[in-house]
């Protein structure tokens, strides 16, 4: 746990084998991710909780077996585990100390993400132009926005945290103060994917079974 | 300063010994006087868990006291070093197993118990009340009987009944602490106990969820009678028709504004009109003159109900009948008060029974 | 310290200190203060309350507003009042004991506070806005969907906004506690106040993300019309209750943990012997931390869940007694053999052990659920956990104020003042909250703005208010003391004659804590040391540069922005025009949050000339 | 001077070979979840299974893959984890406490 007495030393020349775990203060953000995500597990389960308690609470609306189509989810779905195998080739060219490819890679990521808010978004408003179906038509409706959407509203959040840090960094190259931060977003970004495996299968596969 | 504190502990001490043998609370409100079934099961389980754990506070206390006699460091005793001990495994199993007994010794009845008032597989067999709160009062319709009645449930003594609780808007929790314990009542779905009242008399009912500002004047009253007496109550209610009452001018008068002033539009006043499971907006006013109290809480007098007509809110803040009828003069109120008076169908009522 | 800046500042200096410091002894204090303010407040509501209840049927204030008040108290005595003492506490105390410099996120801790204290200031603010919020601390959501005007949009709001605090700051003491112990610091040799803060920041974790999630839900009903509680539209309001008390569960145990921690080191240290039974006392505190998540429904068993699920979590609540138990025998076996000094920290700690013991007997009691049919929502639970909560986690608090007070503001408490804030306080709880379980069983339910005539309830009652106005008494002797001390004889850096790393340095601790990092060779090191070494913990660095983060005002302006963005989600269902409040103080912190990510800070350095000068000035 | 040099080179070439094998198995994690993916959704698509088999089948496919994005992509198994794993398996505790929770009461 050495302490780093020159800021110097965090540009140097040959980067230790897990940068983004050299400093404490990377250590910190690394251990710091990972806590608030088991508070974030905590979170998204309270959220499907409450869809499963109300998914048949329907007042009468479209029930999950009519309104959920397979083919859209599995593009998303295949959109998303695709960013994760992306950013997965970005930490190892960080690890390899080679900025470019780990920015090609994390730009590919950060399409992806953008290609699956964009399907969600077409999702969401087929719903609401073709059957009616918002956050006030029912319980149901209420529950599968909020889950649904605050997934959505998670990437969101995340291809925001990537751009700023992408146009910031572009000109630096790797460091140890900034590969920490590359890395606390991949582990962010595995994260997403992980709670949409949940809602692909919770959501859309059990909707569809009923 | 010392001669003072224990002065004043004494008298603390006597105050809490001087309450407890005051008596355990008002007849027929304390769940220490247990008056049905469901109050007897609670109160065994209370005095099983207060002995277990009066004992485990002695033997905390006993050892308390022995540690700060025994070890105090005295006045202008020099600091010394003593012994620095880790632990003892010995000592500490026995304070992980006795407790591990003690909870053993309180959790299986608990647990008899449990499943005993949950048992309700004779339900169609016996009497059924269904129950539905309202912001700040309750009804309760006789299931297969064509009646139904507010404030005051009349129940024979007993003799097992189910209540079938549901709320017409926020959570409440029924409550008759000498008869049973409470029982929540959801807005989304009915809830189910039975009660058996052991000893006739009139029982006091509260309101326990917290659902506005007049919660705490949410009163209601079980009035339980002789098994002959219920079959009359019941015959009684059934038949009585308000419109056919003979009454003297005023109150003939009093009956026409009760309809003028639109009282109607919320208040039953026979069983006439009765459809099962068809929601009042306000109480059913059936046997008002019969009714232990007017809203609940107040006394059956002319006064009490003067001060309800003229100004319900100075009763019971919040409650849903302000402001949804044209003011009345005090001659009205007079009026329809004695017209009100009248409404008894029956001569089983509360006051019979306190 | 003294050494260096000339202590001469002005007044405009002092505040900008405060509100951009990022200094955990610095943000202590302001948790103190903010914590003893809303102390103070949710006491005077208390007070308020007990007044209405001193006489049957009194007209002393309305309906409405002792919902408003109860509500209040609850909420600002639990999120406002006693939390935020704690996690002042543990800012200023954990970081000493395992021997390091600060918390892993220094800025983020500033941010904590702040969001606290906006959260708490919104909260408040709805006395003057029209009316408080008033669906008891709870806010179950069928009466919180029910009530109208704007209280409860601002207890949704404050809650969020301080929650959110809290939650930061439970993941700060983890990281903390995870990757900055000092050398030889393991786990098991960590104080049981680390310890407990370490569970304490656990729980916190799991504990806070449902209620987030609770009050999104309960919003978006109430502001945005979504059905999650609408039964006309298939919405359920037991899920509310669920979610609500799967956190307020562990919640109490966040209350209390800490101060298990606080008294395991004031057992140890004022009878001169170590911790007995230390690894049982590590692990039953994360025992009852993990049974902690499993018992939540205790609070609902009459709301129908069925004779399974009550009894199940019956049995479970009743468990948590055993290692509970082992906490107190532990207690007094540490004493047992011991030297027992008994001064005002010490008085705390014994008149607690009596005091929570009743309150957890209640609480087994509870457990009991077809006893619970009688005592649920009944004045034997205000009893219960006020017992607890007060007997526990207020007693814990005093006790620890008067322990560390020295180490955190340099100061002695005085002795006198001390005992005469305690028998007031102490007498004052029994006569309170004693007699309320017995108002419960004889049919009293709480949250009753008024109690009928001839109820037999009176005399109760009467006692019950006279006991709160001596706990007041209390409360003001100790706000007394506070002011005498602050003319009082600096202390020294051990006054007690300590164990752990915290008496180690100066009182109060040097801003940077530690010249050198300690090197530390056991359980309680500075015992040991003073034991079997030069009484002094040897290092484990030699002298050189310290590290510092930078102060940063930020923090506090993000707090405004989403202070704004609050109101701006209470009233835009009134007026559009609100929404400009809502998406401005929004954009503004997150502008700042780009700043602050985009801006490099690599903080600054303490030259070792100074350390070396600030050393030999501690020597002379 | 040199001698380390060259030691220190050849542990960076051992560094790079070892996280080669690493991106390999990466690799093949990330095709076998796309495997499950598939299989999941031909499952449902399908639409021949019993529900009751079908609901737990789904669960379990859902779960082992998050299991290999933990371990797989976000390094859980690497050394000094081992805190960060402990408390995402409480979070996954709490988590489902909270969803069996909130299940049963459609249940009961
Ligand atoms: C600091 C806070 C705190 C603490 C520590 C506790 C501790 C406990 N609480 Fe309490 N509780 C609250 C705060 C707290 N509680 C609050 C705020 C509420 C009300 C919320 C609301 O509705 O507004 C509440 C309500 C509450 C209820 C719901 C009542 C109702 O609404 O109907 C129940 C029911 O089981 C309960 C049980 C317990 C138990 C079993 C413990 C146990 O942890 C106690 C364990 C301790 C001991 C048992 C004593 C020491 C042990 C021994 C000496 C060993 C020997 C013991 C045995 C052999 C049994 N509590
Ligand atoms: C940390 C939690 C905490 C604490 C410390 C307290 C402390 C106290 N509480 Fe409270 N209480 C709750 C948490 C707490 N409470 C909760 C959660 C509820 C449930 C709310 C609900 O139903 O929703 C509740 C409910 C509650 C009720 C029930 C209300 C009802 O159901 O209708 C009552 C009634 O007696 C009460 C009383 C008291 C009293 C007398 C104190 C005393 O201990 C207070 C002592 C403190 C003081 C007296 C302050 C001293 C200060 C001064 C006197 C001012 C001096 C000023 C200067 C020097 C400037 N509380
Ligand atoms: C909005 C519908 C409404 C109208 C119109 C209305 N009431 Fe009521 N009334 C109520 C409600 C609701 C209550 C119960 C209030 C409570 O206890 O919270 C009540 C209670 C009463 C009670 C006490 C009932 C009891 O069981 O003790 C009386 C008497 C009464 N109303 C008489 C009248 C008269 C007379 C009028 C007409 C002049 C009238 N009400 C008009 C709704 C209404
Ligand atoms: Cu109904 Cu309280
Ligand atoms: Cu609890």
């Amino acid at each position: 746990m050495a302490q780093v007495h020159d800021h110097s030393e965090l540009f140097p020349e040959v980067m230790p084998p897990e940068p983004e775990k050299a400093t404490l203060e990377g250590k910190n953000k690394f251990f710091g991710i990972w806590f608030f995500l088991g508070g974030e597990t905590v979170l998204f389960a309270s959220l499907f909780g409450v869809y499963l308690a109300l998914k048949n609470s329907t007042a009468g609306g479209p029930s999950s077996q009519e309104l959920f189509g397979l083919g859209l989810v599995f593009i998303m779905t295949m959109l998303l585990l695709t960013s994760s195998l992306t950013s997965v080739y970005a930490m190892y060219h960080m690890r390899n100390n080679d900025f470019k490819k780990m920015y090609l890679w994390l730009g590919i990521t950060g399409l992806l993400g953008i290609g699956f808010l964009a399907c969600e978004i077409y999702e969401f408003a087929h719903y609401i132009t073709d059957y009616g179906f918002t956050f006030r038509s029912s319980a149901f409706g209420s529950a599968f926005y909020a889950l649904v959407g605050f997934h959505g509203g998670h990437v969101l959040f995340g291809i925001c945290w990537l751009t700023t840090l992408l146009i910031r960094n572009a000109k630096r190259g790797l460091n140890l103060y900034n590969a920490p931060k590359f890395n606390t977003f991949s582990i962010y970004w595995h994260f997403i994917d992980v709670v949409w495996v949940f809602i692909f299968s919770v959501v859309y596969l059990m909707g569809k079974v009923g | 300063m010392k001669d003072w504190l224990s002065k004043f502990r004494a008298l603390v001490l006597f105050g809490i010994v001087a309450l407890v043998l005051s008596a355990c609370g008002r007849e027929n409100l304390t769940a220490l006087d247990p008056k049905g079934y469901g109050a007897e099961v609670s109160l065994k389980l209370i005095l099983l868990t207060t002995i277990v754990m009066t004992s485990v506070f002695l033997v905390v206390i006993i050892l308390l006291i022995i540690v700060l006699v025994r070890f105090r460091r005295k006045k202008g005793e020099p600091l010394k070093n003593v012994p620095q001990v880790e632990g003892s495994k010995t000592l500490e199993a026995i304070w992980t197993i006795i407790p591990i007994i003690l909870v053993g010794i309180m959790a299986v009845p608990t647990v008899v118990a449990t499943f005993q008032l949950a048992d309700t597989s004779d339900k169609d067999e016996h009497i059924n009340i269904n129950v539905t709160g309202y912001q700040y009062w309750w009804h309760f319709e006789y299931e297969n009987e064509e009646i139904a009645t507010s404030q005051d449930m009349y129940i024979p003594v007993n003799k097992k009944v189910y209540v079938n609780l549901i709320s017409n808007d926020v959570l409440h929790s029924f409550w008759v602490p000498s008869i049973s314990g409470k029982l929540d009542v959801n807005p989304e779905n009915v809830n189910t106990m039975f009660i058996q009242a052991y000893e006739e008399g009139v029982y006091f009912g509260k309101c326990a969820e917290l659902c506005g500002p007049s919660h705490s004047l949410m009163d209601f009253k079980v009035v339980v009678v002789s098994e002959e007496e219920y079959e009359q109550w019941v015959n009684d209610m059934k038949s009585f028709n308000s419109q056919e009452l003979e009454l003297d001018a005023v109150a003939a008068e009093g009956r026409d504004l009760f309809e003028e002033k639109g009282c109607v539009a919320c208040h039953a006043t026979d069983s006439q009109n009765f459809v099962p499971g068809q929601k009042p907006i306000g109480p059913d006013l059936t046997q008002f003159a019969d009714r232990s109290r007017i809203a609940g809480i107040l006394h059956p007098t002319e006064e009490n109900l003067y001060k309800w007509l003229k100004d319900p809110e100075s009763v019971k803040p919040g409650n849903k009948m302000t402001g949804a009828y044209p003011e009345l003069s005090d001659e009205e109120i007079e009026k329809i008060s004695a017209y009100l008076m009248q409404l008894s169908p029956s001569e089983v009522t509360a006051a019979s029974k306190e | 310290m003294a050494t260096t800046a000339a202590a001469k500042r002005s007044f405009w200096e002092f505040i900008w200190d405060y509100l951009t410091t990022v200094d955990h002894k610095k943000i202590a204090h302001l948790y103190l203060a903010g914590g003893g303010f809303f102390f103070i407040l949710g006491g005077i509501e208390a007070l308020i309350i007990r007044i209405q209840l001193i006489k049957p049927e009194n007209d002393f204030i309305s309906a409405g507003f002792y919902n408003e008040m109860i509500t209040m108290h609850g909420t600002t005595m639990i999120f406002l009042a006693a939390m935020p003492i704690i996690v002042g506490l543990m800012n200023a105390i954990m970081p000493l004991q395992i021997g390091a410099r600060d918390v892993a996120f220094p800025f983020l801790n500033a941010l904590s506070f702040w969001l606290f204290f906006f959260g708490g200031l919104l909260l408040n603010l709805s006395f003057l806005f029209g009316g408080a919020p008033d669906a008891g601390w709870t806010s179950y959501a069928s009466l919180s969907m029910d009530s109208s005007g704007h209280g409860i949009d601002y207890y949704i709001a404050g809650l969020q906004i301080a929650g959110a605090g809290t939650l930061m700051t439970g993941i700060n003491f983890i990281a903390t506690i995870v990757t900055m112990r000092a050398p030889g610091m393991t786990y098991m040799r960590m104080p049981l106040f680390t310890w407990t803060t370490f569970v304490t920041s656990v729980l916190i974790l799991f504990a806070f993300p449902p209620l987030t999630i609770n009050l999104f839900l309960l919003m978006f009903d109430r502001m945005f019309g979504t059905a999650f509680f609408n039964v006309a539209l298939g919405g359920n309001q037991v899920i509310y209750q669920h979610l609500f008390w799967i956190f307020g569960h562990p919640e109490v145990y966040i209350l209390i943990l800490p101060m298990f921690g606080v008294f395991s080191e004031i057992f140890a240290t004022f009878s001169r012997k170590r911790l007995f039974g230390y690894t049982a006392m590590v692990f039953a505190t994360m025992l009852i931390a993990f049974l902690g998540f499993m018992v939540w429904a205790h609070h609902m068993f009459t709301v129908g869940l069925g004779p399974v699920a009550n009894a199940i979590f019956a049995v479970g609540t009743m468990a948590i007694a055993v290692p509970t138990g082992i906490k107190i025998f532990n207690w007094l076996l540490t004493m047992w053999g011991g030297q027992v000094t008994i001064n005002s920290a010490m008085l705390w700690a014994l008149g607690f052990i009596p005091t929570f013991t009743i309150g957890g007997m209640t609480g087994v009691m509870l457990g009991s659920n077809v006893a619970d049919y009688q005592y649920h929502d009944s004045y034997f639970v205000v009893g219960h956990f006020h017992y607890v909560i007060v007997g526990g986690s207020v007693f814990g608090i005093f006790a620890a104020l008067h322990y560390w007070w020295p180490k955190m503001f340099g100061r002695v408490l005085n002795e006198t003042l001390g005992k005469l804030t305690f028998w007031p306080f102490f007498i004052g709880v029994h006569l309170t909250f004693f007699v309320q379980h017995l108002l419960g069983l004889m049919g009293m339910p709480r949250r009753y703005w008024v109690f009928l005539e001839d109820q037999s309830l009176d005399l109760g009652n009467l006692i019950s208010t006279i006991g709160a106005f001596l706990m007041g008494v209390g409360a003001i002797i100790f706000v007394i003391n506070i002011i005498v001390s602050a003319f009082g004889e600096k202390a020294a850096a051990d006054p007690w004659d300590g164990r752990t790393l915290e008496w180690a340095v100066s009182s109060p601790a040097p801003y940077y804590n530690f010249a050198q990092l300690p090197l530390v060779r056991g359980l309680d090191p500075l015992w040991i040391e003073k034991m079997e070494g030069n009484g002094k913990i040897p290092a484990a660095e030699p002298l050189g540069d310290v590290h510092m983060p930078n102060g940063s005002i930020i923090p506090f302006l993000m707090s405004i922005g989403f202070f704004i963005s609050g109101f701006g989600f209470i009233y835009q269902t009134d007026n559009v025009y609100w929404y400009l409040a809502l998406y401005g103080g929004l954009a503004f912190s997150i502008a700042l949050m780009i700043i602050r990510s985009v801006k490099d800070d690599y903080g600054y350095y303490i030259p070792k000339e100074e350390l070396e000068k600030a050393l030999e000035g501690e020597a002379k | 001077m040199t001698d380390t040099k060259v030691n220190n080179m050849s542990k960076e070439s051992f560094r790079r070979q070892k996280s080669r094998e690493e991106m390999q198995k990466q690799l093949i994690s990330f095709g076998l979840m796309i495997v499950l993916t598939l299989v999941a959704f031909a499952v449902v698509a399908m639409d021949t299974f019993h529900k009751g088999f079908v609901i737990p089948f789904l669960f379990l496919m859902a779960i082992v893959q998050a299991g290999f994005q933990f371990y797989y992509f976000m390094h859980l198994k690497e050394r000094g984890t081992g805190m960060a794993a402990l408390l995402i398996y409480g979070g996954v505790w709490a988590a489902f406490l909270t969803l069996a929770g909130l299940i049963v009461i459609s249940w009961w």
